[in-house]
């Protein structure tokens, strides 16, 4: 490492540190205050440290509802994430792998999926009709729906980089199509899986619109919600309100600790290629 | 002749993720075209015509809200793909603690908009935001920058460009790790100073990136609303309304109907500009 | 497994026989302001512990505009709650009750006859009762800077105007405004509303008919004026832009700021956060041009309903004449304390109010000192009002102007209720 | 009787076609080398005879039984591919085994060919190891193995040996044959390399553009090429082909003869030209003559032969040994 590196390196890590890292610490430091001193906004350092209670008060608000939160949130994501890979990566092997007039008809679906802003009301309409509309399961299918497209796109170039000669080895042993994709395929995309399920299921857990309108109800409340019992119209919390934007924050920490090392590769694979 | 055998791509591989996505999404889009033909307040529906987007269209606010989005999504998407390149370039030149400020400039993306949006109105306060209490010991009087009409829009899009130019970042320096070290020999070999190296082979070489960036970053940003919706709401006043923020509103008023033909339009904005957009970039990156 | 539970709900069933009703859960669903979530806890406490087979499920929702969509969205696909708390007047206009609400028009014996017609839905069915005390909308003063300056509660804006001058003088912050909450910036609109009617009494009725405007009424203009003419003034606190509601009451309650247009509702606040300094805070009217035609602009509490899907439609009405009992009342009294009148027959408030409701009650107790607030006079309220009151409010737009908005904006509701004339 | 037979088989793809009507019978257990240039739709027919691809018109009969229409898995055929087609994620006994485990067969069984395969291949030892750890030659004979124990009635190798370096390859062209003769089984093998299919084939089909220009043996080909092009396909360095005057004085289109057969003179000769160029390959000499008449010569001389740039020689075709085309 040169002393240029190391200098760069010095002054990239403290302007880091003010943009991007202190409002966090302000969010710590506010969730920690009591209620009175975090009304006042200051970025001070806390004059008492009401960590625990706070952290008591924010969990054991409207009777545990932040651990149901937890529990909707992790099965909502769960399923929709699983659902996202499969179904992603089995569209994006027969877009990519088997050309055809069909495959305009997909890319358009694609490309309003990622464009089209959802339709609320109407989705509402299609729902009610279904008898999914305020059910975890509706929630898991609306999040596939609304996350297809991205995830055809990235399946669909990683796919290009494999070569067909798999395939066809495959085919000469005797495997099926579900076999090719599921023991060839499926195995092999895994740098770019990764890069989706990260990304997905950190869409998908910190997405706070959707739940609001298609899972509405007290035991279908997920983690994003609990942000309202604090923040209410007439009187604001905020140092409860910070304490539950931190503890909020915990899940996608984790993830993205778990995956950190992998999410650049995946991205190199995939996105960018397209 | 024997019957024709079966491919081993089947197209029932496709049925799962379309059904789900035609009954979930595109079929709630479609009825989208008629109900904002309909005055509809979700008990009852009445076949209006046009009404509604010509309503739309006399909202005194609109033609300020088109130009809000228009600004809001070319300010993000044009900082984004700016910073995230330059982030990208000085993280893989092997400065100290490079893995660590890589893990911190895509931190925010992680973190919930609305939680986001709460900090940064805490610290945008004007007069105890720790942002204008900075200001004020190097004598400089910050402004009230969420409730001052003409700074609200650009304070939303930095806090959006803040959260969002991480991701950006992350998949340039995808973008600049597949670009072989060779280019750079041969430019050093050829003389290129370091700038050169910068304009003549990374620019040009980092295209694909570029691409999916640009276009992340500017359907995101057209079609933006919880950032808004958690800072300022639109306002102050109409200040910083875009058209989702204003679709938004309408929906909240009851008016599903006009909502919901507010919606029609932004999906036909976004295909205005997104779709020549990508048409002009796939040709460019066939001259390659 | 499955045997565990069968047989649990055997014996219960073997030792409820004796019983002549099965258990009944009730489920809720009201707004999370801590007011309404203690006077709800202690309502169904109290009618449990009378009870013991009805429980509830209490499920709280946002509040303002957002929460309007819920209860509609939730009405509409008959998600709703067996139970559930929500504005009066033109706001359960919009829900559409002839046709999503039940009929409670059997257990308003102890309702006020005033209170009724806003729960009334178009086909004359009433269809609400009231939860929680009537409120006044006018401006809180600080009694401490009050007598401080020497200051005198005012009669007419030019008074109201000549103090804030003083105050300013004095190097305080006159007028306290909070545009962070966007909906505190309507009250100078809404509670000039008695000195409306008091210009043009029939404003309410032609308005709603579509024959008069807020733009081309001189004294409807005035509530808009009003907040300009505050804001050129320069009294406003500095944050006046992001402020939230409860700042505005601690403002006043501290005397950081010496006015503070509100609900009196907002005194609960204070209540819980700065119960020293309750009595600190002094209340009166919107003051007109007028110091004879001095009176407050009244809002009806809020109103609990029962949805007409509701499966528990029976329990559900039983618990709600309790709320609307003398005794649901008195227990709502000991959650919250008293803001305001409530509008149950027999009712007393207890003596001790804080000095604000003090202040408030005369208008009551006087024949034409209120006045209704026009939206439970008239079901159209334009949903933009908040932005518009913002925009005066912060200089953005002179109020004449606003006004003739506010008239562009109040088009589309009327249309969208189907409304004649429009 | 294990013959492959293919009857009028064409292939287009919309409008072009890349397979203009072959008739091609192989033999039981010969070693078919298909041969040509790169587009002349070498690969296309061995991939049509696998059955990844299907023929447009013609029937394919494998073991006298029409497969036309028939999935590849179901041909007894197995196919090694240019790039090996090893799986990455699994090891080198489960790639070995694969079709095997598809097949359901059981788990003692499996392992038992696999095992056998590993021996005969001498991998026995990198059996646990994934594909990225072997180098190129492992690959290639896992690629091998994982076709020999399907049991395969034919063999479809297509350009097995192009990944290869020199001298591995032509280590591999050895064991390949020892392995065909080992197994007995028929063999298309498909290569543009002309001494991969001089040193392997017992039977050589060399292909241009769609067509058979010419099925033989090696020494056939060599001896009797048919036309120009299998004259200048089969043989290195190429045969020397004239067109124009000098094949017009030859009484015919094309005039062609071998380097190795012609004759250099310090004094006289049929054509006098000056060196242009001289290569030492150590047993052999080329030498590069440019005749003003012809145009350039290449003639392949013994080892100990001294000539230099700018020397003047005499050239003459042997005897008997010239080509005329019409």
């Amino acid at each position: 490492m040169t002393s240029r590196q190391r200098n760069t390196g010095i002054i990239a890590f403290l302007a880091a540190f003010i943009i991007f890292i202190l409002p966090f610490v302000f969010t710590f430091f506010m969730a920690v205050k009591s209620r009175q001193e975090a009304a006042l906004f200051l970025f001070t350092w806390p004059s008492e440290w009401h960590f625990w209670s706070n952290l008591v008060e924010v969990v054991q608000a409207r009777n545990y509802m932040l651990l149901l939160a937890y529990f909707n949130s992790t099965i909502i994501t769960v399923g929709a994430v699983a659902l996202l890979v499969i179904f992603g990566a089995m569209v994006g092997y027969v877009l990519q792998r088997r050309p055809s007039g069909w495959n305009k008809l997909i890319y358009a679906g694609v490309l309003m999926g990622l464009m089209v802003p959802p339709a609320v009301v109407p989705t509402i309409w299609v729902l009610q009709g279904l008898g999914l509309f305020k059910t975890i399961h509706g929630m898991i299918l609306i999040q596939v729906a609304y996350g297809l497209a991205f995830s055809v796109l990235l399946y669909r170039s990683f796919i290009a980089t494999i070569p067909r000669d798999l395939d066809e080895a495959a085919i000469i042993d005797g495997a099926k199509p579900w076999a090719i994709f599921f023991k060839v395929i499926l195995p092999l995309l895994k740098p770019v899986t990764v890069t989706l399920i990260l990304v997905q299921s950190i869409a998908i857990f910190n997405d706070f619109t959707n739940p609001l309108y298609y899972l509405p109800g007290r035991e279908n409340v997920t983690v994003q919600l609990t942000l309202f019992n604090f923040q209410s119209q007439f009187q604001s919390q905020f140092n409860l309100l910070f304490m539950n934007i931190l503890l909020v924050t915990i899940p996608p920490l984790i993830v993205f600790v778990i995956f950190n090392r992998q999410i650049v590769a995946g991205m190199t694979a995939g996105a960018v290629k397209g | 002749m024997t019957a024709k055998r079966r491919s081993p791509y089947p197209y029932w591989f496709v049925l799962p993720a379309a059904v789900v996505f035609t009954v979930l999404f595109l079929v709630p889009t479609i009825a989208s075209f008629w109900f904002s033909m309909t005055r509809w307040d979700l008990f009852q529906t009445e076949f209006i015509g046009w009404d509604n987007y010509r309503q739309f269209f006399k909202e005194p606010f609109l033609v300020q809200g088109l130009t809000n989005t228009l600004i809001y999504a070319v300010v993000t998407s044009g900082a984004k793909t700016i910073l995230g390149l330059l982030l990208a370039v000085l993280l893989t030149s092997g400065i100290l603690w490079q893995g660590f400020l890589r893990s911190v400039v895509f931190f925010p993306v992680l973190v919930s908009t609305i939680g986001v949006g709460i900090t940064f109105a805490a610290l945008m306060h004007p007069t105890k935001g720790a942002i204008n209490i900075a200001l004020s010991y190097v004598g400089i009087d910050g402004p009230s920058w969420l409730s001052d009409p003409t700074l609200a829009l650009y304070s939303v899009a930095f806090i959006d460009i803040w959260k969002g130019v991480g991701l950006a970042t992350l998949i340039y320096i995808a973008g600049l790790a597949a670009i072989s070290p060779e280019y750079y020999e041969a430019a050093r070999i050829d003389g290129a100073t370091r700038s050169q190296q910068f304009w003549r082979v990374t620019v040009p070489l980092v295209q694909p990136a570029t691409v999916t960036v640009v276009t992340l970053s500017l359907i995101g940003g057209l079609r933006s609303f919880d950032i808004i919706w958690a800072t300022t709401k639109g306002g102050p006043g109409f200040a910083s309304d875009v058209l989702a923020s204003v679709i938004y509103k309408q929906y909240q008023a009851g008016f599903y109907g006009l909502a919901t033909a507010g919606n029609v339009i932004l999906f036909l904005l976004i295909a205005i500009i997104i779709l020549p957009l990508t048409w002009w970039f796939n040709k460019r990156e066939v001259d390659l | 497994m499955k045997l565990i539970p069968s047989a649990a709900l055997l014996s219960a069933f073997i030792v409820a026989s004796g019983m002549a009703q099965a258990e009944t859960t009730l489920s809720v669903l009201i707004d999370n302001n801590p007011e309404t979530i203690a006077a709800f806890d202690a309502l169904t406490a109290a009618y449990t512990a009378a009870n013991p087979d009805v429980t509830f499920d209490i499920e709280q929702r946002a509040g303002g505009a957002e929460g309007d969509n819920l209860v509609k969205t939730r009405l509409a696909t008959g998600e709703m709650a067996d139970v559930f708390a929500y504005n009066s007047g033109s706001l359960f206009q919009a829900l559409n009750p002839s046709e999503t609400l039940a009929d409670l028009s059997d257990i308003q014996g102890n309702v006020i006859d005033s209170f009724k017609p806003v729960v009334t839905s178009p086909d004359g069915v009433v269809r609400g009762i009231p939860f929680g005390a009537a409120m006044g909308g006018g401006i809180y003063y600080n009694r401490k800077i009050y007598e401080e300056l020497g200051l005198s509660v005012p009669k007419t804006w030019a008074e109201f105007m000549a103090n804030n001058e003083k105050i300013k003088a004095a190097g305080k912050v006159a007028v306290a405004q909070t545009y962070g909450d966007t909906w505190t910036s309507q009250l100078f609109v809404l509670a000039d509303f008695y000195n409306v009617q008091s210009a043009v009494p029939n404003f309410a009725a032609d308005y709603t008919a579509n024959a008069i405007k807020y733009a081309t009424t001189p004294a409807a203009v005035q509530g808009f004026q009003n907040l300009e003419d505050v804001f050129k003034g320069g009294y406003l606190n500095e944050d006046f832009g992001v402020a939230k509601f409860d700042e505005g009451m601690r403002m006043v309650a501290l005397g950081e700021a010496a006015h503070y247009p509100m609900l009196t509702f907002g005194i609960g606040t204070v209540k819980q956060n700065y119960p020293d300094n309750v009595n600190d805070i002094g209340f009166f009217a919107q003051p007109g041009t007028d110091a004879a035609k001095n009176g407050l602009t009244v809002w009806m509490p809020m109103a609990a309903y029962v949805p007409a899907t509701s499966p528990n439609l029976e329990e559900a009405k039983k618990f709600l004449s309790f709320v609307a009992s003398v005794e649901g009342c008195n227990t709502m009294i000991g959650a919250i304390g008293a803001t305001g009148p409530y509008l149950i027959e027999g009712c007393e408030l207890p003596t001790d109010v804080p000095a604000s409701v003090a202040d408030m009650l005369p208008y009551f107790q006087t024949e034409g000192m209120t006045a209704p607030a026009l939206e439970f006079l008239s079901p159209i309220k334009g949903p933009a009002l908040e932005q518009i009151t913002v925009e005066v409010g912060s200089g953005i737009r002179p109020a004449a102007e606003a006004a003739a908005l506010y008239d562009q904006d109040v088009e589309k509701q009327a249309k969208q209720l189907g409304l004649p004339n429009w | 009787m294990t013959s492959v037979k293919l009857k009028s088989v064409k292939k287009s793809f919309g409008a072009v076609d890349i397979i203009k009507g072959i008739d091609l019978t192989i033999e039981d257990g010969e070693f078919c080398v298909f041969v040509g240039p790169s587009g002349c739709g070498k690969s296309t027919l061995l991939r049509i005879i696998s059955g990844l691809e299907e023929a447009t018109e013609g029937t394919i009969e494998i073991d006298g039984r029409d497969v036309t229409g028939e999935e590849p898995s179901k041909r007894g055929i197995a196919m090694v591919f240019q790039s090996y087609a090893l799986y990455p994620h699994l090891t080198v006994r489960e790639n070995v085994g694969f079709g095997l485990s598809l097949a359901k067969l059981p788990k003692d069984v499996i392992r038992q060919k696999v095992d056998a395969a590993a021996e005969a291949l001498q991998l026995t030892h990198l059996l646990d190891r994934k594909p990225k750890a072997l180098s190129g030659g492992q690959r290639q004979r896992v690629a091998i193995g994982r076709a020999m124990v399907r049991d395969p009635k034919v063999f479809l190798l297509d350009e097995p040996l192009s990944n290869l370096d020199a001298a591995l390859r032509a280590q591999m062209r050895i064991e390949l044959t020892d392995l065909h003769r080992k197994l007995g089984a028929t063999m298309i093998y498909v290569t543009h390399d002309q001494v991969e299919a001089m040193t392997m084939a017992d039977k050589i089909v060399v292909l241009n553009s769609g067509r058979i220009e010419q099925v033989g043996s090696p020494m056939d080909l060599y001896n009797n090429p048919v036309s120009p092009f299998v004259a200048g396909f089969i043989g290195s360095p190429k045969m020397n082909l004239y067109d124009g005057p000098v094949a017009a004085a030859q009484g015919c289109k094309t005039y062609g003869i071998r380097p190795e057969h012609v004759v250099l003179s310090a004094t006289n000769g049929t054509w006098k030209g000056s060196v242009r160029h001289v290569e030492h390959l150590g047993a052999d000499t080329v030498v590069y003559l440019v005749v003003p008449e012809m145009g350039e010569i290449v003639v392949r001389v013994s080892g100990d032969f001294k000539a230099a740039h700018g020397d003047i020689l005499w050239a003459s075709p042997v005897a008997g040994r010239e080509f005329r085309f019409n």
